[in-house]
């Protein structure tokens, strides 16, 4: 399978998404001008600070012509994952529900935390085991996500709350503790943590994979039976 | 050139030149200046350009190695890291403008030794930054300005305040100034792997606040800044041109900031590390496609130094159209385009035939970029305006040719600068009765010092894993070590970076004080099993025509010199920054040391922290402790020794080239080496780093002086010096090193609690009370 | 024309910063201060402000998290 | 009192923020917009209004890179 990594102008944890996402199948880098996915089988959006975090953080890079072509991607089904900028990206292109706001702190924190996985039955986190504990790490300015209340109970009676910080972990502030949500089809996620940060515990911890490897899962199974897309 | 309407002597002293450096000019060009000219020699003949007094000393460091790729001379040193690639680094100084805005002079620190960096054609893969404020806790305990510009940059809301007392301004501007370096780092995507931090109170009015930066590249990559071929084309690339920082390298970096600074303010120049992370990628893709003949980021000075530095390199000539500069503000005078400090620009040359493919590149880049010039045969640096000549000056007079200072050092008779404010009572007298004293509550008491505590607050404002390279990050080993390529014969080879500097210590013997800057960072190596490959160095001092700053000066650069050649390790470059003095005199004299190293295996790379229970605990190197000079004192108020005691070179060498083996061999399983506040606080780092307690008997140690006013005890629990480690392990191991080092077993690895015996006296600190003492600063950045 | 857009944080969510600046203020010796809420001010110059309504929607407000206003401060020039 | 406070990027500095939207908005398909700021917007209740010149000064701008204007809006309530 391939991996198809976005590259924004202000990207910067591209290559070590390449890098994770290798480990597990093919990848390749994406340019964000390009509006040709190339017939990858997965889209990351990762994590930096594309077009400087200007004005809003994820507001610019969602109009680059490449998220076209990723919106359609994610229309027919395809798995999205969105890393801290790339959830960003995606909430501010609507392919994500809610937003994220500045830490409560208003400083970047760069910290290895814990996550509980919520939901092991995504596309993402089939690989886990439900309670499962990760040791991923985040970094960010902007890691506080919203959503209204209304919408906050859907993601939860819904299994859409795919990602929790675990008590002591939420350095930012999100509501309900959470670290990575889903949208409602199943095929498209956003978390703040770094999984690709997390691939190799001589780098501190090899947890994260096992986004990597859910993918390169599902992935094989859809090529098995076509038609099957999503959770 | 006619000189019509010349500024005249007057007007070239308000720019900082004497009289007799203008009389050169005059003598030089055969007439006088115009404004452009004068710009221009102004800058390049101030100290941060010129190097006017400090070039003669320069010249006495070491510069050859074995593994030496590029010397002093170029943007970044590099030495060769094996397997096919070099590594450049380079530590600068952006003192004065941080002093002025905190945030931004940080953050434009950063990005101008990134681009020292990627200009020899290197991707940057770390940062580190050395920094030095004045005491936090001075003053009120009131809580200072700033708090709600954090973090958030793009809508920081900093109030330069005054206000709350010198401890305020103190945390106002740390605080700043961590936040700018976290920003420019973080948003272009370079990891900050390590840094230091003192506190001190000749710093309160002139912080310090220097980076460095390690850069990775192919062998064959590395690039040169010698423009050559008459007829190639000169390409400015990067961000527009604007007034930022006119005058900023002679009026902010080569004067005295004092009383009347307001009002020479020069615009502050604003980073913008987006921009930067485009000319960085864009560079690299230039250099990866062969398109260029020389690449030069613009520093201080701008235009004018980066051109002028690029001719005289290459021994040639450079033609500039100010016309063809793109602008950020329209009605820009020539003088002004040629000495702008706008941030995040580069230069390049390539052959004409080439231009339309760098245009090209810049296009994907949405890099702006410009044709400004060509490269000649004349030996001139000609700026014209749409055609008109506007200023011609010969290359050689404006780089090589300023008048050198000798300095005039006299020793003072002891260091010039007031006792330390004493926080912690005891003896004032280093001599003096110990024994009523409880160490326990001096250990907490040095934990928790500004200089000592965690620096976790900070560090975690910054990015350490992006890239994929940081194998040990911040507090958990003594060097930050970066993982390499794999090769056919190393599967998992790796670099070591460490910056070290103790001004205080500097400040009681330069001499000394620098050897130990350079012996504490290949310790630092040492502790993951790194040797040094090179060293970069940045001097920070005071005003060098002051006979004492002198001396200083001197003294400190033949301690480098000499610690250098005892470690075999070349001088790969560096920076100098004079005239750091405030209303309340000089900053302590500060070398800045940041070293790179090889390790082998960076899977061996041992921690700082205590790795398992039951490991015995060995002191390692032949280690005599005193404490004149340690924090111990600076606690207690007592005034600065004059001189430092001596110590062992090849001794100290010995016990580093121990460490170093015995880490690589995993014969050790945690290693730290004792440094500020002795061994009972490298023995609780340990501890904290690991989450393990120890107990300790320190026995002989005390040693003879022992006797009747305890001093002996004190002296071993918190002498400093260099040469000593704490590593641990299995028993019979760490004897073993025996053979090569002088090695004590003081005691094992396990429980909750710290525990040292040492001549009748017992320290017992449960981990919780270290860990909280250890975590003082945090409540500086709530 | 000038135009002036205010971007606010909408009532209810936290807002972080404007409560940073509400501890800070005391702290140097300015009291009697309250309600205080940090948001965006983007001034530009445009030729059709019948645009500026759809601009903010889509680019320069986040209406799920902010609120925003469009003044018109007439002439050229900031 | 509620008052307004505005504060923008100095003339001639550089705004990264304004250039980073001049840019993004003709690819939004937005023409005719030029010399676009981005700055901060403060608003808050405050008693006595003649402290806010000095709030300004010590920590709402930052003098050195920014300027302000003060507005007051009269009534309580955002
Ligand atoms: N303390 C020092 N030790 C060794 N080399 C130094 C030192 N200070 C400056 N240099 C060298 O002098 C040259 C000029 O330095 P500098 O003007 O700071 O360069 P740049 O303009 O590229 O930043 C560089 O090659 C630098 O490495
Ligand atoms: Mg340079």
């Amino acid at each position: 399978m391939r991996f198809g990594v976005v590259r924004f102008p202000g990207s910067c944890d591209d290559v070590d998404a390449q890098l994770a996402a290798s480990r597990v199948g093919d990848a390749v880098l994406l340019w964000h001008a390009d509006r040709d996915l190339h017939g990858v089988d997965a889209v990351i959006i990762p994590g930096g600070f594309s077009y400087g975090d200007y004005l809003r953080v994820g507001a610019i890079a969602r109009f680059a012509p490449v998220m076209d072509a990723v919106a359609d991607f994610a229309r027919e089904g395809g798995p999205v994952l969105g890393i801290c900028n790339g959830f960003q990206v995606l909430c501010e292109a609507r392919l994500l529900p809610g937003a994220l706001l500045s830490n409560i702190s208003l400083r970047f924190v760069c910290r290895q935390v814990e996550l509980e996985v919520v939901n092991a039955q995504t596309s993402f986190t089939r690989a886990c085991v439900p309670g499962e504990r990760l040791s991923i790490p985040i970094k960010h300015t902007a890691g506080r996500y919203y959503a209204p209340p209304e919408q906050l109970e859907a993601l939860e009676s819904e299994g859409r709350i795919v990602l929790r910080y675990a008590p002591g972990h939420n350095a930012n502030g999100s509501v309900l503790d959470i670290a990575g949500v889903i949208n409602e089809r199943g095929n498209v996620m956003g978390l703040m943590p770094h999984p690709e940060h997390a691939v190799d515990a001589l780098t501190g911890s090899a947890d994260g994979l096992r986004l990597f490897e859910s993918i390169r899962d599902h992935c094989a199974e859809a090529a098995r039976s076509p038609g099957l897309v999503g959770a | 050139m006619e000189a019509a309407g010349a500024p005249g002597l007057a007007e070239a002293r308000s720019l900082g030149l004497t009289e007799y450096e203008y009389g050169l000019i005059l003598e030089k060009l055969g007439r006088e200046p115009n404004a452009v000219e004068l710009a221009m020699f102004s800058l390049l003949w101030s100290e941060h350009c010129a190097y006017k007094h400090s070039r003669a000393l320069l010249r006495t460091l070491p510069t050859e190695g074995e593994r030496l790729l590029m010397g002093p001379g170029e943007n970044a040193g590099a030495v060769d890291a094996g397997g096919g690639f070099a590594v450049a680094f380079k530590v600068e100084s952006h003192n004065h403008p941080s002093a002025v805005e905190p945030f931004q002079g940080a953050a434009t620190g950063v990005g101008g030794i990134l681009r020292d960096v990627f200009a020899v054609g290197a991707r940057p893969i770390a940062v580190l930054d050395s920094l030095r404020f004045g005491d936090p806790t001075a003053g009120s305990g009131e809580a200072g300005s700033g708090e709600a510009g954090s973090g958030d940059t793009a809508s920081g809301d900093a109030g330069p305040a005054g206000g709350g007392g010198a401890g305020a301004r103190s945390r106002y501007l740390l605080d700043r100034a961590v936040a700018g370096i976290g920003h420019y780092g973080n948003s272009i995507g370079v990891p900050t792997v390590g840094g230091e931090v003192y506190f001190e109170d000749p710093y309160e009015h002139n912080c310090l606040v220097n980076a460095m930066c390690v850069g990775l590249v192919a062998r064959e990559r590395l690039i040169g800044s010698a423009a050559a071929g008459p007829g190639n084309v000169v390409i400015l690339f990067g961000a527009s041109t604007g007034r930022d920082g006119i005058g900023g390298a002679s009026v902010l970096a080569s004067a005295e900031l004092g009383e009347g600074d307001e009002g020479k303010r020069p615009s502050v120049q604003i980073g913008d590390p987006f921009e930067e992370k485009k000319l960085l990628e864009c560079s690299l893709e230039l250099l990866e496609q062969g398109l260029l003949v020389a690449l030069q980021d613009l520093g201080a000075a701008g235009l004018t130094s980066s051109a002028a530095e690029m001719a005289s390199k290459g021994g040639v000539g450079i033609d500039i159209d100010v016309a063809r500069v793109p602008l950020r503000e329209a009605d820009m005078e020539p003088f002004e385009i040629m000495i702008s400090e706008s941030q995040e620009r580069m230069l390049c040359v390539a052959e004409p035939e080439r231009v339309g493919e760098v245009l090209a590149v810049c296009a994907r880049w949405e890099t702006g970029a410009a044709p400004i010039g060509e490269i000649t045969d004349s030996g001139l640096l000609r700026v014209r305006r749409a055609g008109e000549l506007v200023g011609e000056v010969p290359v050689a007079a404006l780089v090589d040719e300023c008048p050198l200072y000798v300095l005039e050092p006299v020793r003072p008779e002891r260091p010039p600068y007031p006792a330390p404010r004493r926080t912690l009572p005891g003896p004032v007298e280093g001599a003096a009765d110990h024994r009523a004293d409880d160490p326990g509550t001096a250990l907490l008491a040095l934990l928790s010092a500004p200089n000592l505590a965690s620096r976790r607050a900070l560090f975690e404002q910054y990015d350490c894993m992006v890239q994929s390279r940081t194998v040990r990050r911040p507090e958990e080993a003594d060097a930050a070590v970066l993982r390499l390529p794999a090769r056919p014969d190393h599967p998992r080879p790796g670099l070591a970076v460490s910056i070290d500097g103790n001004g205080r210590r500097v400040a009681c013997d330069p001499y000394r004080g620098t050897v130990e800057a350079v012996l504490e960072c290949a310790a630092n190596l040492a502790c993951v099993g790194a040797e040094p490959l090179g060293l970069t160095n940045c001097l920070n001092f005071g005003n060098p025509e002051k006979p004492h700053i002198a001396w200083q000066l001197t003294e400190s650069v033949r301690g480098l010199g000499d610690a250098c050649r005892a470690l075999g390790v070349p001088v790969v470059g560096g920076n100098v920054s004079l005239y750091n003095e405030g209303a309340a005199g000089p900053i302590y004299p500060t070398p800045v040391v940041g070293m790179v190293g090889e390790l082998p295996d960076v899977a061996r790379a041992a921690g700082l922290g205590f790795a398992a229970d039951g490991d015995a605990i060995a002191l390692v190197g032949s280690w005599d402790p005193d404490l004149a000079g340690s924090e111990l004192e600076r606690l207690r108020g007592i005034e600065l020794p004059n001189g430092l005691p001596g110590f062992d070179l090849e001794a100290v060498r010995a016990a580093q080239a121990a460490v170093r083996e015995a880490v690589r061999a995993g014969t050790v399983r945690s290693a730290h080496d004792i440094a500020e506040g002795g061994l009972a606080v490298a023995l609780a780092e340990c501890c904290l780093a690991g989450a393990r307690g120890a107990t300790v008997a320190l026995g002989e140690l005390t040693g003879g002086g022992s006797g009747e006013s305890g001093a002996g005890v004190w002296r071993a629990l918190f002498g400093e010096g260099a040469g000593g480690f704490v590593v641990s392990g299995e028993a019979e191991a760490l004897r073993a090193l025996g053979d090569r080092v002088p090695v004590a077993l003081i005691g094992d690895v396990g429980g909750d609690a710290l525990v040292i015996e040492a001549g009748g006296l017992t320290v017992r600190e449960p981990l919780a009370g270290l860990r909280d003492a250890h975590a003082a600063l945090r409540s500086l950045f709530s | 024309m000038r135009a002036r857009i205010l971007v606010r944080p909408k009532a209810g969510i936290l807002d972080p910063q404007g409560k940073a600046v509400e501890r800070a203020l005391p702290a140097l010796g300015f009291v009697g201060v309250s309600d205080v809420h940090v948001g965006r001010l983007i001034e530009l110059e445009v030729d059709d402000a019948s645009q500026l309504e759809a601009m903010c929607e889509r680019l320069l407000a986040n209406p799920l998290i902010e609120d925003y206003e469009i003044e018109l401060t007439g002439g050229r020039g900031r």
